[in-house]
């Protein structure tokens, strides 16, 4: 490494304070090939044309810089370091004829592949940045009709979903007063006027389901309904004197006479 | 020349050409969220320019496009053409349940119609919601029936044409009947107390409501 | 007129004229704000249509106007003129910055897709944080590619409809510069010299790229 030093030694003073100000910033680098890309600027050339062998100095002298500023550097750059000497060595040493492995010159323009292509992407990505951009520059509808929005919604139901649902609610709505049917009902008052006109034909005992009408008798609703409506009816009759009633027993028929008189 | 002396501002802050005023209140209008209205296009246009005019020659040049330029209260925005609406209708149909307070209240206008809101909220006991049946008009599921003749003359509901070709039935009479309910195991989850001598009124109810859809 | 009968098809499921036909697009295009490829127009419209040649004519009507038709890789979309920008930027939402890192991964997946995270990495020198990546895919720039045929078959990244939509590129062709990067060999997956092994995922590489790029 004091070999490295004395490279180090060669470099201009510009350069030195150059590699210095780089480590106040080496947060700012996004990996060595970053900090080389960096590096290789000092050197002003086409990075095609750049001194590999002179960028692994400006390397080396940001990595001792780094050193004895005691700052941490990460491993991936004590890695390239690592491989930029051992190029360097072999760029400075005459080719092993023995070696059948790539030779330092190909490995040099490798590198300087590398930094060109991380170059030319750098470019591209500051020029796709430039372009004019969605939202920015360029605008879409600001009150898209999209067809999403006119999505149409289809609600489906089947027969049984139906037949569930007023199950549901009849099964829940027992206890709910029923409707009344008007055609199953007699009123006292239409029993009431009925009877005021039969009561005259009412000359001996006669039950009172005989005076039910016609068609009152066979329908079990319509049968309680008139036979209460009826019998509400001759009470009434009863009550102006108009009838007699009398029922042998409990629930044997009732029967009803004209009260002679009235 | 002293008669009308062209004004000094004219001269320095001359506004762009027609054409390019166009083009900005075109761009604006399409973009914007909301209709943009004369004041907000001269406050986004360079000075001096003329929005009222350009609309009028946009205005002119989407006749009869499949976009117009329309007027919103004060405001200007560009709107499909009513006539291509149904473009824009994907047929991307979702389907969903119908909610609970709908299908039910669709099943009392089935089995009891013609039927009034009040009716359908005392059968329920509880509120019908004005959506629940918009919704189900909207489907095109219920009608409007003959107001009933009774005081407020309230508008009732009957089942459409649509309803029955939905559901399968030829008309509301086939409608499956509580028997039938009961039969196929849909009233039975729940005894209730009394239930014997509800029988009969279930019987009723059949008969009742076979009355109903007699007329 | 009885020598040269028109065939009944065309009587039958007569396409309406191209004049409508343009108007359709142009009403659909409008209602968008997602670029709509020629299939999805060629569903919406009559039977008959030929979307893509009402969209040569659109296209050509709106040249020059504050809003213009523009290709966005199959798909078709009406954007503002990027001259008429300066307008519109109270639309604007402000957008979360992005890295240096997630713009330059950006920029490698877009000139060098299909392209895997190892790839990427070799490009930048430093490992690529999935924070990064997450980020582009979050905002629907990249996306997954079909997977490489080496060993361990890594996932390829590509760029997307969004993408191109986002930078006004018609496609991954448009890129700028890509033209001289490929003639510059600086789109290549060059290997280090003497790793064989590299050597097989250059040629997938490369002819993964120039198929995406062919078509």
């Amino acid at each position: 490494m004091s070999d490295d030093w004395s490279e180090a030694e060669r470099l201009t003073p510009a350069e030195r304070l150059a590699s210095e100000a780089l480590i106040v910033d080496v947060d700012g680098f996004e990996g060595p090939l970053d900090l080389l890309l960096t590096l290789s600027r000092t050197q002003k050339v086409d990075l095609r044309r750049i001194s590999v062998l002179e960028l692994a100095n400006q390397y080396m002298v940001f990595v001792e810089r780094a050193r004895a500023l005691r700052i941490e550097l990460a491993a991936d750059y004590l890695v390239m370091a690592a491989w930029l000497a051992f190029l360097k060595s072999r760029l400075l040493l005459p080719p092993d004829p023995g070696d059948d492995g790539p030779s330092a010159e190909e490995l040099a323009a490798h590198l300087a592949f590398q930094l060109e292509r991380l170059e030319a992407m750098r470019e591209a990505a500051a020029r796709l940045m430039a372009r004019d951009q969605l939202g920015r520059d360029i605008f879409a509808r600001g009150v898209p009709e999209d067809v999403t929005r006119h999505r149409t919604v289809t609600y489906t139901a089947t027969l049984i979903d139906l037949m569930r649902a007023y199950a549901r609610i009849r099964t829940k709505d027992e206890f709910r007063p029923f409707v009344m049917d008007r055609d199953h009902v007699f009123t006292m008052e239409q029993a009431l006027d009925r009877m005021r006109g039969l009561i005259g034909y009412a000359g001996d005992w006669a039950d009172l389901t005989s005076f039910l009408p016609e068609g009152w008798d066979v329908n079990p609703m319509r049968r309680r309904s008139s036979t209460a409506a009826h019998f509400a009816a001759i009470l009434e009759l009863a009550k102006r004197g108009q009838v007699e009633l009398r029922q042998g027993e409990t629930f044997s028929p009732i029967q009803l006479r004209r009260r002679d008189g009235a | 020349m002293t008669d009308t002396p062209e004004p000094i501002e004219k001269t320095l802050f001359e506004a762009p050409p027609m054409g390019e005023q166009e083009r900005m209140v075109e761009a604006i209008l399409f973009a914007s969220a909301d209709p943009v209205t004369v004041s907000e296009l001269q406050a986004r246009m360079p000075h001096g320019c003329d929005p009222a005019e350009a609309l009028v020659h946009l205005r002119k040049r989407y006749e009869g496009r499949g976009v117009h330029l329309v007027r919103v209260g004060d405001a200007h925005a560009f709107r499909t053409a009513a006539d291509l609406g149904h473009l824009l209708q994907k047929e991307t149909v979702e389907q969903r349940k119908l909610s609970r307070a709908a299908i039910e209240t669709l099943a009392i206008v089935a089995y009891h119609q013609p039927v009034t809101r009040a009716e359908i909220e005392e059968i329920r006991g509880v509120a019908v919601s004005r959506g629940t049946i918009d919704q189900l008009l909207e489907l095109d599921w219920i009608r409007l029936g003959r107001r009933r003749m009774t005081p407020g003359r309230p508008v009732t509901f009957v089942v459409t044409e649509h309803f029955l070709d939905h559901f399968g039935l030829e008309s509301a009479r086939d409608l499956p009947g509580l028997k039938e309910l009961r039969a196929a195991g849909l009233l039975d989850n729940r005894p209730l107390p009394g239930s014997m001598q509800k029988q009969d009124d279930e019987d009723e109810a059949t008969t009742g409501q076979s009355e109903l859809f007699e007329d």
